[in-house]
């Protein structure tokens, strides 16, 4: 039995009378690729705003690797461990596609370097630069954005901005990455794509991986378990296959 | 490991170029070229693009509205002063000089620290209210100070440095102030500052400390406007504090705008343009012709700036402009893309002043549509 | 696109800049070229307090003109250049340095206090003379080239205390700008000078408010006000008091006041009696006051008229007289003279008892300080009604 | 009663920065542009009326011509300093709207000379009442910055135009694809915010005679304050926000020892509001779609 990285208990928030998630409970456990699904505004995104501090939650609590995280800022939350990436995308615009998985990179310890060692040029500053940057390309080589590393992220087309996000999220070395729809706007080729890459960060970066997606080839073909919510409550857990078929999720699915 | 200390030559242009050119006015100054206006004229300068480097920080890189720059520089200004004041009996012209730079410029980055703070909180205009009403409150402060502290309405006298070496002091105090910023902006903790003006709850997100490099941001920022301040008095005999209204941040501003938001070099450029178009404006238009300075600023301001920035111009901006006669000459090419040529530092940048009035989170609004419309928009 | 634009304006920037460095030579002789006795002056032409330095501009030039129609000094001619300031002491340097430069040999120094220190302690090196006409401050005839035209802030002070002692009051107000070196050097040694026994009722503002009414009502119960302010703040004033301060009440003000009577089209809306300790009456019907008053308004209208135009008339003439009995006594003044050797030469006049009568007063006189001697009155601008 | 007259004063303070901040809010709700150059259309508004009188001599027609007038002179800077800005960095608008701001001052100052105008629009007197003496205009101009706020309020929420320009408020793109003139609803804005300032320009008129190019400065900023501190974009708010610098600026004017620092204390009590409530008293809470 592997360990359990993340898990919540009775997890739940509201906002100002309406519940919008309530009495979630996971257990993710590690290297595992959990998918959340469900229909427009069951909650999904909520819940990762929850478990990365964007939202304190009004109810429950949650645990990483054993560690209880509930009510912490984002910044300690990426310290910790959970990295995640957007449903509408938020890339630093202005900054080429390398500098933007640097900043990623910006916590890690081995790049750690003082303000006045660089503001006064001192020699590690360079070394810290040149080390990031490599660094940076390796992880860009991953999602395959390696050839486009000095363009601004913003002329990249819309799929590939998708992965650099996950690049970015990578590069903050977490135990758990939350990807909000990934796949969403990508074509079937670009979507085979995304799997792969998906699958290669899990397997050589021992990450567990939390996705929300509406591509349900996409979760069943990807995901050992999934959890499906709906109106803020989850509805079934369990493996795709199984969960996918069970009446309750088709009903909320077509609307019953 | 030979290529860690390829020093990127370009990066230090304007660096290089500042140094030049003050050591070229240092030489005029001391063989007595120089007339005295030309003398008030480059501290002018140098205070201007000290104050506009300072918050071009804060401006252009942090990307947060600061319209209280003037009340660091008061701050600067009237502690540097008085610090000139008392020590300089004591300890003799430039170990006072070095004293009250450090002082000014040490509590004004204090005070920066502390309106750091709301920037926390605050965003967009919210935040800059808050600074113009901070620097209007460091205006009264000064102004009603008793007549042995500060001097009160009729200001504190000060000591006036050397005239003929007072303003290659303050042109040091820009290159210093653009190696730090500049330093700083080019590093990963300008990265990370880049990152929050870019997308703050991304950079969040990130694990990017926003707290610590805000507060950063307006500490240096605010350090070099009293520097700035300390300077302004060393030339001038008085300090009055009605000169620190919010027309004068707003005016620093200008220049920073002008420069070209995040354009360190634009913005040294402008401010030295300002200064001078200002000064020149002042001493030709005598008499009745005084009325036309603020008239003649004005427009060229408002020419300059709709010129620069609106959208319906960009096409024939981009077709005549000094780069595009150039590469006419010179065909550009494209092989020559080094590894991250792109200029970080020169890309346009904007700050959203409406990012608090955006969309409502949709599931957390308490908000009904019919309800929304009721009164405020 | 922007920065290319830049590179343009910096490019333009260097050019203007080396030519305008250029065209300086270096060395101290500016006045080598004058074919004119050059008087500068550097006053708020624009701005809130436009009002004094366009007066003081005014006047100026309507003496330099006159003297000049009436052939100069010896057949040379006078030149005034007046440089705007703003009332902001970090432009003075500039406008002293550009004028120095542009050939200047006499100065009446700055129109108000503020500027006017930062001007005494540059002028003061340079060893330029100026006689000012409204910058009151207490510390400017300190300097040795500098001489007051007007009576110093603390005198004012001084003399009015005197004044409200003799009256016999056991209360008075006193409204006054706290930001303001004029208003508060008054104040300060009004209060000073003011018998023990008399309490006082303070109200202020600060800067250009126009809204006094918290002030009034503060005040209303005082039957005299002190009030050392500008003239525009206290017709905002006494608009506003109407009704609510007693109609029997006394406004006195210093020469501040004057251009009151001006600001409004029929002063007996004002209820109450306004008078002003001043060397200057507008309201005069004869002598040269009133024969000033006729000039100016016949040629820049009666708007600014006012004391500190008054006192820049005299100015001029109070340094046409004393280069005029400078020759007399048998002193050099070429076209061409230095600021600093005419500056000794005005200096050694004015110790030696020079005497002047004028519009803003009869056989006006300096001390060795440079402060001025002069009658004060008290002038009743306005009855009570 | 002493405290009674304060709290008058301070209301009638605060009714005129109310009508200035009211123009302010207007404007920045749907323009989203801080428009420095409000305080001079008051100004001009102030030398319109000054015109009115001397040619007619006639109040009322020269308050009317004076609204025309800063309706024109709003729509023509918004159309030639504005416009072409529009979907520029808002820094650029901020910084033409102060070039606008210099222009209009050094314009009114080349026009109308550097003396400050004595301008007497009506003599109202006083209204004696239980021991107090209120002069009438303190009444008159409480009663109409009541009356307008309310009509304001009732014209966005009920007309078409309102309720468009909560639209383009909202989202300027989405309203373009309802079918909303943009460009006509932010001239609309700026028509309404420039009139109002002519109303300004008569209350300061009315208090203070004195008439200068620097009229509108200072009230600008402290109404742009008074709005700020009502939250924004909301007309109650920028009412209350003005109302409330009012009294305090009152109150904090008959304590001797702060009464140097009223500005001051104004600012402190924005900041301390600003603290406690981002968005100011009234101001709607948005928060950032993640």
């Amino acid at each position: 039995m592997s360990k359990v990285v993340l898990k919540t208990e009775n997890l739940g928030i509201s906002f100002g009378g309406l519940k919008a998630v309530q009495n979630l409970n996971l257990e993710i456990k590690e290297k595992q690729l959990y998918g959340l699904v469900g229909p427009n505004g069951a909650g999904k995104t909520t819940v990762f705003n929850m478990i990365t501090g964007v939202y304190k939650p009004t109810t429950g609590k949650f645990w990483l690797d054993g560690e209880d995280l509930t009510g912490k800022g984002q910044e300690t939350i990426n310290h910790r461990g959970i990295a995640r990436t957007f449903q509408n995308i938020r890339l630093f615009n202005n900054m080429t596609v390398v500098r933007n998985v640097m900043v990623g990179l910006h916590n890690q310890p081995e790049y750690k370097c003082g303000v006045l060692t660089s503001i006064f040029r001192l020699p590690k500053h360079f070394k810290i630069e040149k080390a990031m940057r490599e660094r940076a390309k390796e992880i860009l080589d991953i999602v395959g954005l390696l050839d486009e590393r000095n363009s601004l992220s913003c002329n990249l087309p819309y799929g590939k901005q998708r992965k650099l996000e996950i690049a970015r999220a990578l590069a903050t070395n977490p135990k758990l990455l939350c990807l909000d729809e990934p796949a969403a706007g990508m074509n079937p080729h670009e979507t085979e794509d995304l799997m792969s890459i998906v699958r290669r960060i899990r397997d050589e970066y021992g990450v567990t991986i939390l996705l929300i997606e509406h591509d349900m080839k996409f979760v069943s073909g990807l995901c050992d378990e999934i959890t499906v919510l709906n109106f803020g409550t989850s509805l079934v857990q369990g493996p795709p296959e199984v969960a996918l078929n069970d009446p309750e999720v088709i009903k909320a699915y077509i609307g019953g | 490991m030979t290529k860690l200390n390829t020093v990127k030559w370009n990066h230090y242009l304007n660096y290089i170029v500042v140094a030049a050119i003050t050591l070229l006015f240092a030489i005029l100054s001391l063989t007595g070229f120089l007339e005295s206006s030309d003398k008030y004229l480059l501290e002018k300068i140098a205070i201007a693009i000290t104050l506009a480097v300072s918050l071009s920080m804060v401006v252009g890189f942090l990307g947060e509205l600061s319209l209280g720059h003037a009340g660091f520089m008061c701050i600067g200004a009237y502690l540097g002063g008085k610090t000139a004041v008392i020590l300089e009996p004591i300890l003799g012209e430039w170990p006072t000089l070095i004293v009250s730079l450090l002082v000014g410029g040490v509590v004004a980055a204090v005070f920066g620290m502390i309106i750091g703070l709301p920037a926390l909180r605050l965003r967009g205009d919210y935040l800059a209210i808050v600074t113009l009403a901070f620097g209007e409150i460091v205006r009264s402060v000064f102004m009603n100070s008793s007549k042995e502290s500060f001097g009160g309405s009729l200001g504190l006298d000060t000591p006036r440095f050397n005239k003929d070496i007072l303003f290659i002091i303050a042109f040091v105090m820009v290159l210093a102030t653009l190696a730090v910023t500049q330093n700083l902006i080019r590093s990963k903790h300008g990265r990370a500052i880049t990152a929050i003006r870019d997308n703050e709850i991304a950079a969040r997100a990130t694990g990017i400390d926003v707290t610590k490099y805000k507060l950063l941001v307006f500490t240096v920022s605010s350090f070099f406007a009293g520097i700035a301040g300390v300077l302004y008095s060393y030339s001038n005999f008085t300090v009055q504090s009605t000169k620190f209204s919010y027309n004068y941040s707003i005016e620093i501003l200008v220049m920073v705008v002008l420069g070209g938001m995040g354009n360190i070099n634009g913005a040294i450029i402008a401010a030295a343009l300002i200064t001078f178009l200002d000064v020149e404006l002042q001493t030709i238009l005598t008499g009745n012709l005084a009325v036309l300075q603020d008239l003649i600023y004005a427009l060229i301001l408002i020419v300059l700036v709709v010129y620069n920035n609106a959208p319906k111009l960009k096409s024939f901006r981009e077709k005549y402009n000094i780069k595009a006669l150039i590469n006419r000459f010179r065909p550009h090419n494209p092989s020559k893309h080094r590894d991250d040529e792109a200029k970080w530092d020169r890309v346009p940048t904007k700050i959203k002043m409406d990012e608090v009035l955006s969309v409502d989170l949709q599931v957390s609004s308490p908000y009904t549509p019919d309800k929304a419309g009721k009164e405020d928009k | 696109m922007k920065s290319n634009f830049k590179k343009l304006a910096a490019a333009a920037l260097a050019l203007v800049m080396v030519f305008s460095f250029a065209a300086c030579s270096g060395g101290a002789d500016y006045t080598a070229e004058n074919t004119e006795y050059i008087i500068g002056v550097s006053g708020p032409l624009t701005g809130g307090a436009a009002v004094y330095g366009v007066a003081v501009q005014n006047s100026a030039q309507m003496a330099v003109d006159e003297i000049n129609a009436a052939g100069g000094l010896n057949g040379v001619m006078f030149k005034l250049v007046a440089t705007d300031d703003t009332h902001d002491a970090t432009k003075v340097a500039a406008n002293y340095a550009s004028m120095l430069e542009g050939g200047m040999q006499i100065s009446l120094g700055t129109v108000t206090t503020g500027p006017g220190l930062e001007y005494s302690k540059l002028s003061v090196e340079d060893n330029v003379f100026f006689l000012t006409p409204s910058a009151s401050g207490d510390k400017i005839p300190e300097f040795v080239n500098g001489y007051q035209m007007c009576f110093a802030d603390g005198n004012q002070g001084k003399v009015a205390a005197e004044y409200v002692n003799t009256l016999g009051l056991s209360e008075i107000g006193v409204f006054y700008k706290s930001d303001d070196a004029y208003s508060n050097g008054i104040c300060e040694q009004f209060k000073d000078n003011l018998d023990p026994s008399i309490t006082t009722v303070e109200a202020v503002f600060t800067g250009e408010a126009s809204d006094f009414s918290s002030q009034i009502s503060t005040l209303k119960n005082c039957s005299f006000i002190f009030m050392p302010i500008y003239y525009q703040p206290a017709s905002i004033f006494m608009t506003q008091a109407k009704g609510i301060i007693a109609d029997d009440a006394v406004y006195y003000g210093c020469d501040g006041f004057d251009g009151l009577a001006g600001q409004f089209e029929d002063f007996s809306v004002i209820p109450q009696e306004v008078s002003m300790l001043s060397h200057f009456d507008s309201n005069a019907t004869e002598g040269p006051a009133a024969e000033y008053v006729a000039k100016y308004t016949e040629k820049f209208g009666s708007d600014t008229l006012n004391q500190f135009g008054a006192s820049a008339y005299d100015c001029v003439y109070a340094l046409y007289y004393a280069m005029v009995e400078a020759i007399e006594e048998g002193k050099e003044i070429p076209v061409t003279i230095s600021a600093s050797d005419l500056s000794d030469i005005f200096i050694e006049i004015f110790e030696s008892g020079y005497t002047f009568s004028g519009v803003t007063g009869e056989n006006i006189t300096w001390d060795e300080n440079g402060y001025v001697a002069k009658g004060a009155v008290k002038y009743t601008l306005k009855e009570a009604n | 009663m002493e405290f009674i007259e304060t709290l008058i004063n301070g209301l009638s303070i605060g009714s005129t920065y109310a009508m200035i901040a009211l123009g302010y809010t207007m404007v920045y709700g749907i323009a989203k542009m801080l428009n420095f150059a409000h305080g001079d259309v008051i100004m001009v508004g102030g030398y319109m009326i000054y015109v009115g009188l001397t040619v007619s001599g006639n109040p009322i027609i020269s308050f009317l011509a004076a609204v025309l007038c800063c309706i024109v002179l709003g729509i023509t800077i918004e159309k030639v300093a504005y416009r072409p800005l529009r979907g520029a960095s808002p820094l650029a608008v901020l910084i033409t709207a102060i070039g606008v701001s210099y222009l209009l001052q050094s314009s009114a100052q080349m026009i109308f000379g550097s003396a400050p105008k004595m301008v007497t629009i009506a003599d109202l007197g006083n209204l004696k009442f239980a021991g107090l003496s209120i002069p009438v205009y303190i009444i008159v101009t409480l009663g109409c910055s009541v009356v307008i706020m309310t009509a304001l309020s009732l014209f966005v929420k009920y007309t078409r135009t309102g309720r468009a320009m909560i639209a383009v408020s909202e989202d300027k793109g989405a309203a373009q694809l309802m079918g909303i003139n943009v460009n006509r609803i932010i001239m609309i804005t700026f028509a309404i915010g420039s009139g109002l300032a002519a109303f300004a320009g008569l209350f300061m008129l009315m208090k203070s005679p004195s008439l200068s190019n620097t009229l509108g400065a200072m009230p600008g900023i402290k109404a742009f304050t008074a709005a700020v501190i009502g939250g924004i974009g909301s007309i109650p708010g920028a009412m209350l926000g003005g109302i409330l610098m009012g009294v305090v600026e009152a109150i904090s004017l008959t304590v001797p020892p702060v009464a140097p620092y009223t500005d001051a204390i104004e600012f402190i009590i924005l900041i301390i509001i600003l603290l406690v409530r981002p968005t100011g008293i009234l101001g709607k809470k948005r928060r950032e779609k993640v």
